[in-house]
């Protein structure tokens, strides 16, 4: 362990923790084995750690709001000087909000879905300051502004449910701020938000650390996050800090075995510019550009896996028609993976659908292996499905997987709704399937709540291509995991397309993941594609203000005030909030 | 996973709408709320009405007694227009209802109509103090429950208001003027005395039966409130509240309890119903002529358009009283979306 | 989950308490001392070692008449509670399938049940139907079928929206399949907790009918027919509503204590299920989810 | 929680349990409540006789009855027969008028007789059956032509069937007179009602016999759960009430009079058997059930004390009731075995459905059930809610039937009732007797003083009841409970007059 002598002086530091452990009394067990961090005045500390790590409980200690039965069994928790120990909680309501202050992640979750947004801003401001109601609107509307959102008074008088996750975020900091703590814990702040937004957020926070002298501790499960905005770094794993130290340090010479998976991770599937070393090996077919029009002079053999021409989604009808998918066109070819990358809400989504057959198409047409499938009745659909020429991956394998279904029922399932096997044929596939995702054969009788994530997705995986697919789409297949099993499944994915040599649909809002699997890369923009072309010349020259800015966003390990500088530029010409 | 992307309104169009966005939610929501409703009377009354057409009865009967010969029966159903198809009887029906006409009863010749508004008052105030009483012990209990959240309070409060909830409520009546009308004297074991009398004796008459009618809805409200208000707890806007520096006072009555009692205030608009259904039994043994003795007791004799005109009111009252609690509710979490 | 469900205390007591009723429904006619049917010249009596409740107002034994009416007490219970089950689940199962304009229909039906006064409409329904039991059961049961409704449509839509049944409907699943071998498993404990709530709601609902005189024919014994009648010798007798008061209650309580535990159980198998795995490396956070963070 | 409440309620209610019963002034307002429900409030309408009782205060008949039975003067001052008996004159007293001061004279008699006779829902026809026609003589003096010798007609004109509603009021509105606004010439006139729950009267000066009347308010509630009445009494509610005989030991033990016994309120219960339907076409049969049924047990059972065994349809003392009738089929199971044997049934083999009304006759169905299964006939109880009876009874479609009668209009209408022709009692219509109907005849012309009037009319009762379809099963007393503080009603069979009625002390 590092130790934080080399910050200057005492009364430099605004938080000092010492030691800090803390012990579940119900279940009798320490979570936290001791932490000491030093913040210093105007400085930031990150803390990166995977969930369980221990990460957020030191924060919510350090706030006063640990759960029921958790408490700060050793150690001591200075804040401004005080030890926190001792404070009733009418002096703990005092001083937080005006001393010291956080957000968090799921942003929607942290703001009253019944009030008005600018009404708690402005709740705060009443209470804690005294501000009349008048004075407490308009400073409100200040604080929104501040924190870059646009139109401030529309803002204002919204509900939770009609803004987007990086708008709440913001007018969360808006609330953070507004009382000017000396310190603000942004616990997971960025998490789940989009790449492009997420570095919003991130450079809102380094503005306003220069801005108004706040000291930030970042926690983040994201190396790259923590290393952007922090002096100094905290890796905690299973309630230790395993290292300790400053930023570049710990990026350069990691010691841990752990900080070295975190940055490796980083190098291989990110998109570390300065990271030297070749790419992934590249795949051996040749990018096509796309659009690519419809020629009967293709050979058979390349006769596309996936052919999308002019493809039109809507959603609702009248006023409340939504435009999901305009005019995109595409074509995959067998063994060939395709990458779609894209914020939330940009019709990834709907694109998977549409050439599942789900998506109510408006226009253009959709071909899976030859055959239209754009306008499929309900039992078409289901001899489609039956079929298995599509398959799919969702990006939270708990969620997709039946919980009361074991890991053989889950992965037979396919062949069982196909029909037409006897019971130990579909074992046998099952056996052979489970072995070529790398799961144990001991594990097909547990349920998925005894498996880990990583073992949920093959799961998953395996699933889908028990039924021998020609094209595999993966939505977001490994941005529910932790950085070991990213990296895992990934690995897998490649292996995969060489051994069974399905096409795949990969679609991601982490431009690294798919810059690290993809042959081609789609980029989608507010339901259009706006760029498409081989993957390496999209991260490396990107030509769509909203591509640059996605590459420019991208968490790396070394970005710096020069890259916040370019996208603040291109945000502005993008309306991005 | 479809869900439409979040409105990135351009800037100058949103200053636009914020007036009008809210007067149009306004409008969307209330007639949201009538596209359910309206079909609900309908249905309800259509319902009632062929619940009266299918029972096969007859004012013939009950009229002629021992000189009910065919012929005079036929004459007696012509007379009422009882021969004629259904769908037009329903038609005809449905049309005086509209125009405030409930029809008269076959039994004694009166209007439905002017039975109900002379006991009107007799059932709206029972069910309307039993309502208050429930709302009253309910929230109180309920608060209460979750204050105590796990502890022996919330235990002892649940296991009462469980028992209350089973509690046969004929047994409850008759147990309350057991208990305070001929054990302890302190209040009349029937009848009724109208508000104009005084405050005091209406209510001294009412109180009991209220009280009975009240246990189930207090009962319900109370568990939905703990349950609501406990839930609410856990959410994170009040850690969010807690952070900011917010006062324990002020985060339950401005935070938690406004998200924590849309449950219990949507089991009140189920629980009306209830009151005016347990009238039945609770204006029996209070000697109540309200809307349920005069429903059992139509019934009973088979005066099919005083049931029908009852059943019509009550889906009526039923259905206002859904969408006041409706109303509160979108104020109160405009985020839900709900039926009735 | 039976398991899970065997760990609770209340689910325990309830679970023999019901055991204590459902042997009494079986054997109740064979236990009684005396022909439940059979009056004496002994009206009215008190308690004494030969009546053990004494006997009703043309001498029968009342302890015969409570065991004897314990069958049909229950039996109409669990009919009332059958028919609920069949009208409300079925509909609400498949109104998440058949498409809007059977579930716009379905749901307007049950807003309608659900507006109407529930009492006076089984009172109306059960005297123009023709005063029986078989009506008063149809029509209750009727009544409480939206509670099966909202219960089960809302266990099967939250299942509907799920990854893994959208997983089973890209592999090209029909609805069947989808019901049998996803919805109905989860949608189970909903039910099986409305289920034992409807059992309690039934059988002080058919009591009240009883009591009101529609629906049970004398002298067959019932406990609401029963206690109905005690209530007209309150003068003679002011303790005997007493005992079917505590039999209704007591089956009515271990309803609700198993529906109850149910809930708990289902919702401990849920979380089992989920993150017996996980539970370790998760534990933290999930501490943090459940926690109370307001008396911190 | 609860007690708080209450107590709280208590003390709004202004405490004392005097103000807490409300609405009344003091103590001279009688304070009624009853179970049952008057439906009409014409004497032409109403059907059942049990509701005179809320009639009588509003109307007053033409002649009325004392104490010992006998006809005497009411709005009438006496009448007249001509020597074949077939015409009747009757003097009304001079310069009375109705409560809408409208005047009682002929005209008004003669409209409410012809009234009975042609309006539709008129509930008196059958007793008027032979009354031919009314003529005006002069404006205090009317004459009915009678159809054949009876000298009924005083007894018929001495209550319901006697009691007079204001013409101008019954040929303006009928509906309104008889459902919300009763005005006749009695001494009570309508303050307000609520049909079917609730009537306020208050003392009606312009009565004939005002002097007469003390009590200067009644309010009567209707439909009082039987349950509740004596907590009413108890909790001061009402300081009147008809009450069950199940209740009469507990209102007595709160410290109120009973009235009750058989010269004052009386029913009778029966089973009625339908002779045109199998088993009951066989005499047989019915003979067996005679002597299977046992009065003795449901006098007992259910009649707290205050009940009678019997087989025929009267109480003891009631001039139609036949001593010897009581010998004639006494309870004997053994031998309603053997009749039903020797008549080749096996034990088991006749069955049949006891109908009813759900509510009011339970208890005596439980019994009848158990007595005949004693005898191995088999029986299912139906009982179901009024209109759905009404039609098998009246429509004369069921096989047998419990039911129940209070009225008392004229001995004779009581005998027909049950067993003449049309009687609305005689479920097994058209059946009867010529035994039943020689005797009919005869005491119909007998008159009410003459010696011979009370042999003949208890041959007419034992002629009836030889006709075997209704088969009694016992009498019993009505019961009022009533505050110590009123004085006794006077004691008139059948018949509920406040005359002479006071408060002896305020309370």
């Amino acid at each position: 362990m590092t130790s934080s002598a080399q910050v200057s002086a005492d009364r430099d530091a605004v938080l000092t923790l010492t030691d800090v452990r803390i012990h579940n009394d119900a279940a009798d067990e320490e979570l936290v084995h001791g932490v000491s961090l030093r913040l210093r005045r105007g400085g930031v500390v990150g803390i990166v750690g995977e969930s369980g790590s221990g990460k957020s409980l030191t924060c919510k200690a350090v706030l006063g709001v640990l759960p029921e039965h958790v408490e700060v069994s050793g150690g001591s928790i200075e804040l401004l000087g005080r030890d926190v120990a001792g404070l009733s909680p009418q002096e703990w309501t005092a001083l937080r909000g005006t001393s010291i202050s956080a957000v968090f992640q799921d942003p929607a979750s942290y703001l009253n879905p019944s009030i008005r947004v600018g009404k708690q801003v402005q709740e705060v401001l009443r209470v804690k300051q005294g501000l009349s109601r008048a004075a407490a609107k308009q400073r409100a509307i200040e604080l929104l502004d501040a924190v870059h959102l646009h139109d401030p008074e529309y803002v204002y008088e919204q509900y939770v449910h009609e803004l987007s996750g990086g708008m709440l975020q913001r007018v969360l900091i808006a609330i953070a701020i507004s009382l000017e703590p000396e310190v603000l814990i942004a616990d997971e702040a960025t998490t789940a938000l989009d790449t492009t937004v997420q570095a919003g957020i991130l450079d809102l926070l380094v503005e306003l650390k220069d801005r108004i002298g706040l000291s930030l501790v970042v926690v983040s499960h994201d190396l790259a996050v923590v290393a952007q905005l922090c002096d100094e770094v905290l890796v905690m794993r299973d309630g230790h800090v395993v290292e300790q130290g400053p930023t570049s340090e710990i990026l350069h010479t990691p010691q841990h075995e752990y900080t070295r998976l975190l940055v490796a991770e980083h190098e291989q599937y990110g998109l570390n510019s300065s990271a030297t070393g070749p790419r992934p090996p590249a795949p051996v077919s040749v990018p096509v550009l796309v659009p690519e029009p419809r020629s009967s002079t293709m050979p058979a053999s390349t006769e596309p896996v996936l052919q999308v021409d002019g493809l039109g989604v809507h959603f609702g009808r009248g006023r409340g028609r939504k435009q999901a998918l305009e005019g995109a066109s595409l074509v995959i070819r067998p063994g060939e993976t395709v990458g779609v990358i894209g914020e939330s809400g940009a019709g990834k989504s709907t694109l998977a659908r549409a050439v599942l057959g789900l998506a109510p198409v408006s226009a253009g047409s959709v071909q899976v292996a030859g055959r239209d499938i754009t306008h499929l009745s309900g039992r078409e659909r289901r001899a489609f499905g039956r079929d298995g020429v599509v398959q799919y991956v969702f990006q939270d394998p708990l969620r997709s997987l039946d919980p009361e279904h074991t890991v053989a029922v889950s992965v037979a399932e396919p062949l069982r709704i196909r029909g037409g096997l006897d019971r130990a044929a579909i074992d046998e596939a099952v056996r052979r399937q489970v072995r070529a995702v790398r799961l144990d054969e001991s594990l097909l009788d547990r349920f998925p709540g005894e498996l880990s994530g990583g073992q949920r997705q093959r799961v998953a995986i395996a699933r889908a291509l028990i039924s021998s697919p020609r094209l595999l789409i993966l939505d977001e297949p490994v941005s529910a995991l932790d950085s070991a099993n990213r990296v895992a499944i990934l690995e897998l994915l490649r292996e995969l397309r060489s051994t069974v040599g399905v096409a795949m649909l990969f679609i991601s809002h982490d431009l690294g993941s798919v810059a690290g699997i993809s042959d081609r890369t789609i980029v989608l923009y507010r339901s259009r594609i706006v760029e498409a072309g081989d993957t390496a010349r999209i991260v490396s020259a990107p030509a769509h203000p909203y591509t640059r800015l996605l590459v420019g966003s991208a968490p790396t390990l070394t970005s710096g005030p020069t890259d916040r500088v370019q996208r603040e530029r291109l945000r502005a010409g993008l309306f991005v909030s | 996973m479809s869900a439409p992307p979040p409105a990135l309104t351009a800037p100058s169009a949103a200053r636009r709408g914020v007036a009008a966005h809210r007067i149009g939610r306004a409008v969307a929501s209330t007639a949201r709320l009538l596209a359910i409703f309206v079909p609900v009377f309908l249905l309800g009354t259509f319902l009632t009405y062929l619940l009266g057409h299918l029972s096969g009865r007859s004012p013939a009967y009950l009229q002629l007694g021992d000189a009910a010969s065919p012929q005079a029966v036929a004459a007696i159903e012509h007379k009422w227009g009882l021969d004629r198809p259904f769908l037009v009887q329903y038609g005809d029906w449905l049309g005086s209802v509209l125009h405030g006409d409930l029809g008269t009863s076959w039994y004694n010749g009166l209007s439905v109509a002017h039975a109900l508004g002379q006991r009107a008052a007799i059932t709206l105030s029972a069910a309307g103090v039993a309502l208050v009483l429930g709302i009253v012990f309910g929230f109180a209990l309920g608060a209460l429950a979750a204050h105590f959240h796990t502890r022996w309070p919330d235990r002892a409060i649940t296991t009462f208001t469980t028992v209350i909830s089973v509690l046969p409520p004929f047994i409850v009546g008759i147990g309350l003027a057991a208990v305070f009308a001929v054990g302890l004297q302190i209040l009349p074991a029937a009848g009724y005395v109208p508000i104009q009398a005084g405050l005091g004796p209406w209510l001294s008459h009412l109180i009991l039966p209220a009280i009975a009618l009240s246990f189930d809805t207090a009962a319900d409200v109370a568990r939905q409130l703990r349950n609501g208000l406990v839930s609410a707890y856990r959410g994170n806007y009040v850690t969010g509240a807690i952070v900011r520096g917010l006062g324990p006072r002020r985060i339950f009555f401005v935070h938690v309890l406004r998200n924590g009692i849309a449950p219990a205030l949507a089991v009140l608009g189920l629980k009306f119903p209830n009151l005016l259904g347990g009238a039945v039994i609770i204006e029996a043994i209070f000697g109540l002529s309200g809307y349920g003795v005069y429903a059992s007791q139509a019934a009973v004799r088979g005066d099919v358009p005083a049931v029908q005109g009852v059943l019509v009111v009550s889906v009526v009252l039923v259905v206002v009283f859904n969408l006041l609690v409706n109303i509160v509710l979108n104020r109160v979490t405009p985020d839900a979306d709900r039926g009735v | 989950m039976i398991r899970t469900l065997l760990r609770l205390t209340s689910a325990r007591v309830a679970l023999v308490l019901l055991a204590i009723i459902a042997v009494v429904a079986v054997l109740g006619p064979v236990l009684a001392p005396y022909d439940p049917l059979k009056g004496s010249g002994r009206t009215l009596a008190g308690p004494s070692a030969k009546h053990w409740l004494g006997t009703d107002y043309i001498g029968r034994d009342v302890l015969s008449r409570i065991l004897a009416g314990a069958p049909l007490s229950i039996v109409s219970t669990l009919e009332v509670a059958g028919i609920a089950l069949v009208l409300g689940t079925i509909p609400g199962i498949l109104s998440v399938y058949l498409g809007s304009v059977v579930e716009w229909l379905s749901l307007r039906v049950v807003d309608t049940f659900i507006a109407l006064p529930f009492l006076v409409f089984a009172v109306a329904m059960t005297a123009l139907l023709g005063n029986g039991i078989t009506q008063a059961m149809i029509v209750v049961g009727m009544l409480l079928a939206p509670v099966f409704y909202r219960v089960s449509r809302a266990a099967t839509m939250s299942v509907a929206r799920s990854q893994y049944v959208e997983a089973a409907a890209i592999a090209g699943a029909s609805t069947a399949w989808i019901v049998r071998s996803h919805v109905w498993s989860k949608v189970l404990p909903s039910i099986a907790v409305t289920l034992a709530n409807t059992l309690g709601i039934g059988l002080v609902v058919i009591s009240s009918l009883t009591f009101l005189g529609i629906g049970i024919q004398p002298p067959t014994p019932t406990w609401g027919g029963i206690l109905a009648s005690d209530l007209g010798y309150l003068a003679q007798k002011p303790y005997a509503p007493v005992f079917p008061t505590l039999l209704i209650l007591a089956a009515v309580l271990a309803c609700n204590l198993l529906a109850d535990a149910i809930r708990d159980a289902a919702g401990e198998t849920g979380r089992a299920l989920t993150g017996a795995k996980t539970a370790r490396s998760n534990r933290t956070r999930r501490l943090a989810a459940s926690a109370d963070p307001s008396r911190s | 929680m609860l007690t708080a409440l209450v107590t709280a309620g208590a003390l709004l209610a202004g405490c004392s349990t005097g103000s807490a019963a409300g609405g009344g002034s003091g103590s001279d307002t009688v304070r009624w409540g009853t179970k049952q429900i008057a439906v009409a409030w014409d004497p032409v309408v109403t059907g059942s006789t049990g509701a005179t009782n809320y009639l009588t205060p509003i109307y007053e008949s033409l002649f009325t009855l004392d104490e010992k039975r006998e006809v005497k003067p009411a709005l009438a001052e006496g009448y007249k027969y001509n020597p074949a008996g077939d015409e009747i004159t009757i003097r009304l007293r001079p310069k009375l008028t109705f409560q809408d001061g409208s005047p009682v004279n002929a005209e008004a008699v003669k409209f409410n007789i012809d009234r009975i006779k042609s309006q539709q829902n008129s509930a008196l026809k059958g007793s008027y059956n032979n009354v031919k026609s009314a003529t005006v003589i002069d404006d205090l003096t009317v004459r009915l032509d009678l159809g054949q010798q009876d000298y009924q007609i005083p007894r018929l004109l001495a209550v319901r069937g006697g009691m007079l509603p204001s013409k101008v009021a019954a040929a303006a509105d009928p509906v309104k007179l008889s459902q919300t606004l009763p005005v006749g010439a009695g001494p009570y006139k309508v303050v307000e009602l609520v049909p079917e729950s609730k009537i306020v009267l208050e003392k009606w000066d312009g009565y004939w016999d005002a002097a007469n009347i003390h009590v200067k308010r009644i309010e009567i509630d209707f439909g009082i759960d039987a349950s509740t009445l004596v907590p009413g009494l108890q909790s001061g509610v009402y300081n009147f009430a008809q009450i069950d005989g199940a209740q009469i030991q507990q209102a007595r033990g709160a410290g109120f009079d009973i009235l009750a016994g058989v010269d004052r309120q009386w029913g009778s219960t029966f089973l009625s058997l339908n002779r045109n339907k199998a088993p009951f076409t066989d005499p047989k049969v019915v003979e067996a059930i005679r002597y299977a049924v046992n009065p003795a047990e449901f006098a007992d059972k259910l009649g707290f004390g205050e009940g009678e065994p019997t087989h025929q349809p009267f109480p003891k003392g009631h001039p139609a009731y036949v001593d010897g009738l009581q010998t004639e089929h006494p309870y004997n199971p053994a031998r309603a075995r053997e009749i039903l044997a020797k008549a080749g049934y096996s034990d088991g083999e006749i069955s049949f459905e006891i109908a009813g009304i759900a509510n009011n006759f339970d208890q005596p169905a439980e019994v009848l059930q158990e007595q005949l299964k004693a005898v191995g006939i088999k029986t299912t109880i139906k009982l179901t809610d009024f209109a759905n009876w009404g039609k098998g009874y009246y429509g004369k479609t069921l096989a047998a039937s419990i039911f129940g009668y209070v009225g008392r209009d004229s001995h004779v209408q009581a005998l027909t009732e049950h067993y003449d022709t049309g009687g609305v009692l005689n479920l097994s219509s058209p059946y009867t007797s010529a035994p039943f109907q020689a005797a009919l005849k005869a005491v119909r012309a007998t008159p009410l003083d003459s010696p011979d009037y009370g042999p003949r009319l208890q041959a007419a009762a034992k002629a009836g009841y030889e006709n075997g379809s209704t088969v009694s099963l016992y009498t019993y007393a009505s019961a009022i409970a009533k505050k110590k503080s009123l004085s006794d009603l006077p004691a008139i069979d059948g018949f509920l007059s406040w005359k002479g009625v006071a408060f002896t002390h305020s309370d």
